[in-house]
Parts: C-alpha cells; structure tokens; sequence
C-alpha cells in the first residue's frame, strides 16, 4: 500500500514543482508544462510496486495523466498562459484519482473524489467561453450535492458499523442503516462515473472542457471510479450489485439514443458516448464476483481510447475533420473504432468480456440491452469516418509538431491493449480477488 | 501450403500499407502497389486446394476473458476454396477497378479500402474460433460500409452505408452474443456441435440461432435483406467483389462450417430453409420491379443467397457451397459487365437511360449473355446448371414443399434477367450520343472479365472433385445429381421461357414510351424504424436541457426512488 | 424519542430542506448556501455516528469534512462569480447554453 | 444519552429553523445570516454531543471562513445580490423531492434500530491520535484538495481579467516557437 501513497506524493510534488517553475518564467515556451512529466514515470514505476489490485489502478491513471500532461501545450483555454496551472491541475487531479481508486476505507475514498472532483471542475473551467464555466459550475452544483449524499451515506455507515472501512456483506444485511448508507455511497461515486441519474452535469462539462483536457477529465474519474466501486460491490455484496446493473442497462439506453441525435456535433457526441461507456463498467460492476475484475479492465481500456480520440482533436475549439492531418485522422479514427468497439481494437475486448460477465450474472434482458448499445454503436460513431478519410492528403499540413508525443503515445497504448488485452487483463484480475 | 495459407489475411496488407503511404508516387499508377496481393492468394489458395490436408494456428489465452481466447486460424480445404473464390474474384476486381476507377480523385483510398476487406474476409474465412471470426466478421462489414459510402458527396451513400452498418450489427451482435455465452472452452467453430457444448444455456438451438441470425445479416436474408440493394451506391466493382460474390457469402459459409450444429437443431435448419426460400421468391419478384440497372442484379444476388440458404437448410450444406462457388463468378461477371455500361454512359444506372447502349460494348454483351444463361441454369454449357439444379434435387428430396417452390422459382429468375439483358442490351437504343469510349479505361476492364466467362462455363464440371476433396471437413456427402436430368431440364425451360417472354416483352416499342416503373423499395420498413429511434433519440435529448434546477431534480428525485427501492422492496 | 433518534431525524430533516432550498432558489450563492446545509446534515450524522460508536475516528472524519466543505465552496463561489457577476439579478437558469 | 434530550431538541430546533431560513430567504445576505445561525447551532449541537474539536471546527473554519466568505461574495455581487422570486413549478418541484428524501430515507431508517451508545474515548487527545494515526491517509489527502481549491480560485477568478501583464513577452515567446516549429 505504502507505494500508492509514494505515487500521490511524487505527483503532489510534481504539481508544486511545476507551479513553481512554469509560472515563475512566463517567457518559457508552453512545453514547460511537461516538466511535470517525470514525476508521472515515477508515480507509475511506484504504481508498479502496489498490491496488484492497485498496480493497474495507479498506473492507468498516471498514464492518462501524463497523456494530458503532453496534450497541455496547445491548451485552448480562455486566458492561454494557464498552463502551469493546468498541468499541475492534472498532476493533483491524477492524485486524487489515486487516492479514491486505491482508497482503502470510506474517508479516503471520499477525499480523493472531492480533490479530483475539483481539479476536473476546474479543468473544465478553464475551457473557452462562457459555455465552459457555466457547464463547469453545474457540473460542481451537482458534484456538491452528490458529495453531501455520499457524506450522508458515509454517517449512516459509521452509524450501522462503528467503523470507516467498506462495510461488509454481512454488516449490510444485518442493518437496514448501513445498507441505506452503502447505496448512498455507491450513488455518490455513480456521480463520478456518470451513470445515468446522474450524468447530467457530467455530459455537458465533457462537451464544453477544451479538448485537449477533456479527455482526461471524462477517463480518470471514471477510472477511479470503477476501480473504488469494484471495491465497495465486492465488499458489500449483491445488494448494490442489482442497483447497479440496472442503472447501468438504463445508461446505455440512454446514452446510445443521446449519442444518435448528435449528428452534427463530435464534441457532444463524445460526451454521450462516455455515458454510454460508464453504462458499461455499471452493468460489468454490477455482475457478479468477477464483474469487478471486468469493470477495471474496461476502465483502463476506455481511458487509453479517450485519450487518443482527444489527443487526436486537440488543439482545436471546434473540431474540424478536414483540419486534421493525416496523422491525426488515423488516430481519430483508431479511436473511433476502439470507441464503437471494432475488432481488433481494445475497445471490442472490453465490450466482449462485459458481455460475458453480464451473461452469467446479470441475466439476458441487460445482457441483450448492451448487445444493442454496443453494436448500434457504430451508427454514430464511424458516422463521420468516411469524410474523415477523404479529408487526409499527404500534402497537408501534419497539425502541430508539439502534438505529436501525446497523439503516440496513446496510439501505442490503444495498439498494445488490442494486441495484447491478456496484459491488462491480468494485472485487473487480481483486483477481483 | 496450407500452413501458408493459415496466415493468408497477411498477404494483401503489404499492399494496403504501400498505398496508403502513396506508393508509387505517380497518380496514374496509384493502386498497382496493391495488385500483387489477391494475385499471390489465388496462387497460393488453389495450391493449397490442390494438395489437400489441414493447418492451423494456435495462441492460446490471447483474451482471458473469453470461453475460448484463444487466437485460432484453420486453413482446410474449405477455407482453401474460399480463399480461392477470394482470390480469384479481387484479383479480376483489381485489374478491373484500374480501368474504372482510372480518373476518380480517390482512387488510391480506394485501393486501400479494398485490401482492408480481402484483409478481413481472408481472416473471416480461416477463423478457427468465435473471437477470430468476429474479427473478420466486423472488417468485412466495416470494409463495406467505407467503400458503399466511398462517393460520400453524391445524396444516398452516407445513409446507404449506415444501413448497411444498422444490418451488419443486428448480425455482429448475435455473433458478439454466441461468442460471449458458448460454455467454457467451446470457441472453436468445429467443436461447438460437440456435446459438451451443445449443452450450454440455450443448448445447440440457441446457438444456431445466433449463427443463423448472424449468417441472415451478412447475406442479406428475411428481413435483414433492405440493406443490400442500397449498397449499390458504392462503386460498380465493390458490388461485384463485396455485395455479390464473397462477403455477402460469408453467411452461408459460416452456416456450412458449422452444420454439424444445424444438424442438432432441426427447427432452425427448416427455419433457415423457409426464410431462404421467401427470400428467393420475394426478391426475384422485387428485381422485376427495379428502375436501376444495379438494383435489379443486386436482388438477383439476394435470392440467389437464398437459393443457398435454402440448400444449407434441407440438410444439403455442400448443395449451398457449391453454389456460393459458382454463383460467385457467373454473378461477379454480371456486375462487371454491367459496369462497362455504366462507365461507358458516364455513371448514369437508371435503365431508362441505358436503355439499348449495351450493345455499343462487346465484351460487356457477352459477358452479360454468358452470365444471364448461367443465372437460369443453361444444362451443361454453363455452371449455374449444377450447382441450382444440385440445391432444387436435394430440397425436394427432403422438404418436397420447399424443392417445388425453388423449382417454379426459376422462372421469376429467367423473368428478370431477361427484363435486365433486354432492355440494356437488345432493346434500340435510346441515346446514343451518352456513350463514350476511352479504350484506355475500357481495356483493363474488358480483359479482366474474360476469366470469369471462362469459369461461368467451366466451373460447374468441378463439382463431383469439390466433393471428393470437402469430404474431410464437411464429412459424407449425397452425391450430385448427374447432369442433364429431368428436374435440371425442367428448371432450365421455365427460366428460360421467363427469360424470352421478357426480352420480347421490353423490345415492343410501346415498352420504351412508359420506362417510368416505380422502383420496389426495401428500406421503406427499415426508414420508418430508424426515423422513429432518431425522433426518439432527439426528443430524450431534449430532456438534457442544460437547466440546472432540472438536473438537481433529477438527481435527488433518483436518488429517492432508487433509495424506495431497494430498501423498501428488500 | 431518544436523543439519537432526534438527532438523526434532524440530520434526515436538515438534508431535505437543503434540497428543497438547492431547487428552490434561483441566484447561484443562495443555492450553494442551500448545499451548505445539506453537507452540514451529513456531518451531524457523521458526528452523531462518533458518538453512538465511540469512534474518534469518526470525530477525524467529521473535521475533514469541514474542510471539503471549505474547499467546494471556495470554487462554488468563485465559479458563480465569474459566471454571474455582470448580471443584475442572477439566475442560474439563464446558464443554459450546453445543452442538446 | 437521554440527558441530553433537552439541549439537543434546543439545538435541534435552532438548525432545522435556520435551515428553513436558509431556503426561505428573499435576498441572499439573509440567506448567509441564517447559515451563520445554522453553523453555530450545528457547532453547539456537535458540543453538546460531546464532539469538542469538531465543535471547535465548526466554528473557526465553517462560521469563520466559509460563512464569511459567503457574506462577502454577496456584497461582490451587483446590487448586493437580488434575488428572483420562485416559480410554481420550483416549489412543486421541491416539494416533489424534498418530501421523496424524507420519505425514502425515513423508509430506509425507520426499520432500522439504532445500536446502543458505546463510550469511547472523544477527547481532543484522542482525535489527535486518530488524525495521525489511523485516518493519517485521509488527512494527508486534504492537502491535495486543499491546493486544488487554491489554484482553482485563482484560475477561475484569473480567466476575467482584461489584459495580462505578461502579454508582450508571451506574444514574443509565441511568435519564436511557432517560426521553430517551422
């Protein structure tokens, strides 16, 4: 355990490094940012010592974090030199992150979601216009209200148990107290996940961020978030279990019929689809014993293909196809595809090991409910592809150079997880028992 | 060889990669980087075929979480003769598309969509195990839906390409379902008749279901069939290569490759030969209600799959196969043909419009006649003959019902080609001045379909060695029927009764002044179905209506109900 | 009623109305004071919990809750600042932009 | 326990008419008042409970700090704060959910029997043991949030600004990356 808490502090440090240094020399060009870089590669080499339920847990999020870090130069933000401020703001939102999937008792867990809570609101503030901050501010309204039911939860717990720990299955059933607490705490991290009731300030903070933070604000929430959650269900047994698959079922509905109606806009069919995708993790987290394992396998997945699809738009306030080079059309599309899970991509293993998990715990009505969602999915997400293709020229301008490590290094880890998703599998695994 | 071959979905991805990098850099030669690929697979498939035997590919615990995560290939003699039909069918696609695509702007895409589907559909066809054949299973409808959607500026390519997309997924989810619930350690394709698995939940009927729901997707049957005719919109040489000759196949080789399931699950065998048969029928009937020259040969294709459906379904997979075998090349060469019209009247598809001009095109002439006479089974001089008459013996042996109706069939299929061969190419022509030759354009096209000619003829007389050699995968087998006999004789007079009655019908000069036939649409359930989901996806979108009081309602209003529920219902 | 009793259906009572004021009110300060009150239930419950249970832990817990409190309100106002402070009379229903 | 009834129902009483206030308020500055009555009640209600250090807290950060940090962004505001009146729809909407709260945690509580009061060491010692001991994690983890908090007023606050000082040298910064990248 000890090395998760190493990780946090290492990333900690980074942020004030990076706070101290980008913002004292204004002049330096914006990649300084990226000096809170090797603080990531030491989180995550850190993460690698943690228990294995964890090691995938602290690793995922540094990687997502340290993408988001190398996409933070072409920050489309409203006061442009915010860059020191938002890479440190990923680096603690990153902490946070860790703090609440690796949470060992209830406080923790609450602590690291208030701090990534605020860092993703204040990395959606950051967004250009007015749209930004208004979506950040109903994103934070709605993200109070769901700390203060998580709270209340958290008393009702202390009250059932004497204790802070996730409660266990045993505790649950034996108090009515503790069982209401327990669905109170599970709804409060649903927040952070984006479940269905309660996606809705998610979705419009996931449309206004800047693109090149959004990717990192709609994965490690729910990253962390499916990791804490994976806990909790396995603690407490079947009774959260139930809650969520069908609030997950429903979010898939409700995502892929959202999703349909936006022809027109990427940005807002994006959004929709991170519901879409956290319907999933609620459905596998709701599946059994082994739906846990399944859930943080499909996080990782899902934060490895958002972030290529941002890194992809990056650099962009709105984003146009035909802007794009070459480059960067076929990572979108590489990420497109992952998205609507296409075979080989990464994307479609997750879907397929949800599928399996469903079948045998959650039963054939969610089972066929996420077959649905899954395979319509291609009807808006490869919608834009072949403009997308027809737009690339070899002639063109290849975007901008600065793009090119965080555009990569995603893209490698959408390849490597298709190629070999046993990997990730394995290190997931072990958080299952 | 067939060790080889097992990794056959490699060979064109050289190609693809040398393409897409503009290699070589002169646009005119854009795509001869890729020609090698189909070109090695024939070689290396008809080798393979010819020495027999068996090879496959192993990695096990690819993806843990699945019943079977295995990666496996199979190359067999089944996957041999697939890859072959494959093989044989792109390369003439190739070499065609060099001539007809010669001044699109896009043509080096093209070329890479093209080695993207015989990509997959090679994978498609090794698959050893569910999870491979997925794979392959979603390229080829991916492949599809990019090149059905490759003119993405003329109306009608976006939303025929999503319909295309819609169908597949129906197919694609119940692939992704069987390949989630088969029991433990049942993936590969040629266990899954075995009793361990067939006793899974929903046992071997549910299983075969699945397929045959899947099977019904790709190749356009029952109800999934309104994708297909839209798909025309893609180039002339895709509807050849992809929406007539081997992806729309996939289906029914999918179903032969599993019959040993079918055989465990009776009800979906006769279900699969009802709805091929309905398919056959109904399509036939909607071709001679087409206005667009593509249209009316790609309905011909859906009930010629259903032909083959209905052959797989009576308990007669081989009868099925060997059509799929022939029907790919007398139907690839009715496409082309058809397409050095279209190309030469400068893309226009409407028959009214290409009314007469065929005769201006040689080989095109002949082409079609060839293919037309194979379509309704001219005995021994054409392949259609074995192999339709081989489907319509072993049905009325075993489903009598089903055999008569495939039987009287016939006619309706000697009805619309010969509407379709009339009209283009017999009847005056309507415009002469629409016809432009460009030899340059027109050669590579011209040659490039004298091999399928050649294998319309020829390719019947294989039939009775196909057998002898599939006998290893597709265990015993009845024998075919001997060539002339009565029923294939009886066939052939109807078709081609329907066939003369039609020519002479659309040559009378009264036909010409009322070329206004309505087209029969397939979509039109299918439009209705999806502007419903679209106005339901708009309305539901609505409620997110940006109003933060709405969304805190919401929310706490959730958590009560959900609160309610699981507590007090406990 | 016992005191426990009284004090939970005070904090159950507390979180309600906080509800109740987080929908009711229509300028963006007002509706975070209203979400003060319900974080404020939740630690009455948290510090009744230390009490029934004799868990200092939980006393731990109830101070760091104050300082969660602290710090979304601290962006709350900040965002509601920057987002309402040229309107005459807020209202939060104006900032309806992203939506669809 | 039971001693205490008499004190708690005062506390009790106080909170629940302060957070009604709360709600009620026609103008936001009477709003934070009767949080600020509210807070202190809370922290007499976390005294009597014998939670002293909490009570202490409350006070110090929550009366202290936050309330008056909410007093004072209401005066930021123009016009010290108006305040539109609630629509029809507002109060059936929070009738709808308020009432569905109480009803469903009433519900989910009232089968519930409370477990018997254990005495336990609650002094300020022994919070300070737990704050370093047991609960160490945690409180780690609000200096995290806490610096989040900071950086994110700044940021927020930051994104009105007209012009920022360093404009210029930015604007030379900018122009020699991009002639690099050429």
């Amino acid at each position: 355990m000890i090395a998760v808490y190493q990780a946090i502090g290492v990333l900690v440090l980074g942020a004030v490094v990076v706070l101290l240094l980008v913002g004292r020399v204004s002049t330096r060009p914006r990649e300084a940012a990226w000096i809170g870089l090797p603080f990531v590669v030491v989180a995550a080499a850190l993460g690698l010592q943690a228990p294995q339920p964890l090691s995938l847990a602290v690793v995922a999020l540094c990687a997502v974090g340290g993408v988001g870090l190398l996409l933070v130069p072409v920050l489309e933000a409203a006061v442009p030199e915010h860059v020191a401020e938002a890479a440190a703001l990923l680096l603690l939102g990153t902490a946070g992150a860790i703090g609440l999937g690796g949470a060992t008792d209830l406080l923790q867990a609450v602590v690291g979601l208030e701090t990534l809570a605020l860092s993703a609101v204040t990395l959606v503030a950051l967004g250009a216009g007015e749209r930004a901050l208004e979506a950040a501010f109903k994103y934070l309204v709605l993200g109070a209200i769901s700390l203060a039911g998580l709270l209340f939860g958290l008393g009702l717990v202390i009250l059932g148990t004497g204790a802070l720990t996730f409660p266990t299955a045993a505790q649950v059933a034996s108090n009515p107290l503790t069982l209401a607490g327990v669905v109170l705490v599970g709804m409060g991290i649903a927040f952070e996940l984006a479940l269905f009731p309660f996606h809705w300030g998610a979705l419009d903070a996931y449309t206004a961020a800047a693109p090149s933070l959004a990717g990192f604000v709609m994965s490690a929430s729910k990253l962390a978030a499916a990791f804490a959650l994976g806990r909790l269900v396995l603690s407490a047994g079947v009774e959260l279990g139930q809650i969520l698959v069908w609030v997950g079922s429903l979010t898939i509905v409700w995502g892929t019929f959202g999703a349909l109606a936006q022809a027109a806009d990427l940005r807002r069919m994006l959004a929709y689809s991170a519901i879409t995708h956290a319907g999933f993790i609620g459905l596998a987290l709701g599946s059994g014993p082994n739906g846990p394992t399944t859930a943080a396998f499909y996080a990782a997945v899902y934060g490895s293909m958002a972030m290529l699809v941002f890194a992809a738009l990056a650099g962009q306030r709105e984003p146009r196809l035909r802007a794009l080079g070459p480059m960067r059309a076929v990572a979108l599309a590489l990420g497109l595809f992952s998205l609507s899970g296409i075979p080989p991509t990464p994307g479609f293993w997750a879907k397929l090991a949800v599928l399996v998990v469903a079948w045998q715990a959650a039963g054939p009505l969610a089972t066929l409910i996420a077959v649905a969602g899954g395979v319509f999915s291609v009807l808006y997400y490869l919608r834009p592809l072949p403009d997308l293709f027809a737009a690339v020229r070899g002639d063109e301008v290849t975007g901008r150079p600065v793009l090119v490590p965080g555009v990569l290094v995603a893209a490698l880890a959408v390849v490597g997880l298709g190629l070999f998703p046993g990997i990730a599998w394995t290190l997931a695994r072990a958080s299952g028992s | 060889m067939m060790g080889l071959l097992a990794w056959a979905w490699v060979f064109t991805l050289p190609g693809l990669v040398l393409t897409a990098l503009g290699v070589p850099r002169d646009r005119r030669y854009a795509g001869y980087a890729s020609l090698a690929g189909p070109v090695v697979l024939l070689v290396v498939a008809v080798v393979a075929l010819l020495g027999g035997g068996s090879s496959s590919v192993a990695f096990e615990n690819w993806l843990p979480f699945l019943p079977d995560g295995a990666y496996r290939a199979l190359a067999d003699e089944l996957s041999a003769l697939m890859l072959a039909i494959l093989g044989f069918v792109a390369a003439v696609v190739y070499v065609y598309s060099l001539g007809y695509m010669a001044d699109d702007p896009g043509k080096r895409r093209f070329f890479v969509y093209l080695d993207l589907f015989v990509a997959s559909m090679a994978l498609l066809v090794l698959a050893g195990n569910l999870a491979v054949l997925l794979i392959g299973w979603t390229g080829v409808g991916i492949s599809s839906f990019l090149l059905i959607s490759f003119w993405r500026d003329r109306p009608g390519t976006l939303s025929a390409g999503l319909q295309a997309l819609a169908a597949n997924a129906v197919g694609d989810g119940a692939l992704l379902l069987a390949a989630s619930i088969v029991p433990t350690g049942c993936g590969p394709l040629v266990t899954l008749s075995t009793q361990q698995c067939a006793a899974g939940p929903g046992g071997a009927e549910l299983l075969a279901l699945l397929l045959f729901i899947a099977a019904a997707a790709k190749s356009a049957q029952g109800p999934l069939y309104f994708w297909l005719p839209n798909a025309m919109a893609g180039p002339t040489p895709i509807s050849a290569l992809i929406h007539a000759a081997t992806m729309v196949a996939a289906g029914v080789y999918v179903l032969v490759r599993t019959h040993a399931l079918l055989e465990l699950a009776p009800q979906v065998s006769l279900a699969i030969a009802i709805i091929g048969t309905a398919t056959a029928i109904a399509a036939s009937l909607a071709s001679v209600f087409q206005a667009n020259f593509k249209k009316g040969i790609a309905y011909s294709t859906i009930a010629q799959l259903g032909y083959m459906f209905a052959g797989v379904g009576v308990g007669a997979p081989f009868t099925g196969l060997f059509h799929l075998f022939t029907h790919a090349s007398f139907k690839a060469l009715l496409f082309l043909a058809a397409g050095i019209v279209i190309h030469g009247a400068g893309g226009r598809e409407s028959l009214a419009e290409l009314r007469g001009l065929g005769r201006f095109f040689a080989f095109s002439l002949w082409g079609f006649l060839i293919g037309s006479l194979a379509l309704i089974g001219t005995p021994l001089v054409t392949a259609g003959s074995f192999s339709k008459d081989a489907i319509i013996d072993a049905a009325l042996a075993n489903q009598p019902v089903i055999g008569w109706i495939l039987l009287l069939g016939v006619t309706m299929t000697g009805l619309y080609i010969g509407r379709l061969f009339g009209i283009v190419y017999l009847a005056p022509a309507a415009d002469q001045h629409a016809v432009h030759h460009d030899p340059s354009a027109e050669r590579p096209m011209n040659w490039s379909i004298v091999p399928l000619m050649l294998g319309s003829i020829v390719l019947g007389y294989l039939g009775n060695w196909l057998r002898t050699v599939l006998s290893g995968p597709l265990g015993p087998m009845e024998p075919l029927p001997p060539v002339p006999n009565l029923t294939g004789g009886l066939a052939f007079t109807l078709g081609a009764l329907g066939f003369v009655v039609a020519v002479w019908y659309v040559r009378r000069p009264e036909y010409a002044a009322a070329p206004g036939e309505t087209s029969y649409r397939a979509d039109a359930w299918v439009r209705a179905i999806a502007d419903a989901g679209y106005a339901a996806s708009a309305s539901l979108s609505r409620i997110q209506s940006g109003v933060l009081t709405r969304y805190v309602f919401g929310s706490v209003v959730a958590v009560a109900a959900i609160l309610l529920i699981r507590v007090s219902l406990r | 009623m016992s005191s426990e009793g009284l004090v939970l259906a005070t904090a159950v009572g507390l979180f309600a109305i906080g509800s109740v004021g987080a929908l009711l009110h229509r300028h963006p300060v007002a509706m975070l004071m209203s979400i003060e009150v319900m974080l404020n239930a939740a630690n009455l419950l948290i510090v009744l919990g230390a009490r029934v249970r004799g868990l200092a832990d939980a006393e731990s817990a109830a101070l760091i809750v104050l300082v969660l409190a602290a710090a979304e309100a601290v962006i709350g106002l900040g965002l509601a600042l920057a987002l309402f402070r040229r309107k005459l009379v807020p209202d939060i229903d104006e900032a309806a932009e992203v939506r669809g | 326990m039971d001693d205490l009834f008499g004190p708690l129902l005062v506390g009790c009483a106080v909170a629940l008419a302060s957070a009604i206030g709360v709600v009620l308020a026609r103008r936001p500055i009477y709003a934070a008042i009767f949080l600020l009555v509210h807070s202190l009640s809370l922290a007499a209600l976390f005294g009597i409970l014998s939670a002293t250090m909490v009570a202490v807290g409350q006070v110090i950060i929550y009366s202290g700090a936050i309330v008056v940090l909410f007093l004072f962004v209401v005066t930021l505001l123009p016009s010290g704060g108006r305040e539109l009146g609630p629509t029809g729809s507002r109060v059936a909407a929070g009738f709808i959910a308020g009432g569905g709260l109480v009803v469903a945690l009433a519900a989910a509580l009232a089968a519930s029997s409370l477990p018997p009061t254990t005495s336990g060491d609650l002094g300020i010692a022994a919070v300070g043991r737990s704050l370093f001991s047991t609960v160490l994690v945690a409180f780690e983890l609000t200096a995290p949030l806490l610096l989040v908090a900071i950086i994110g007023a700044v940021v927020i606050w930051r994104r009105h600004e007209p012009a920022p000082r360093t404009a210029p040298v930015q604007k030379v910064a900018e122009a020699r990356r991009v002639v690099m990248h050429r």
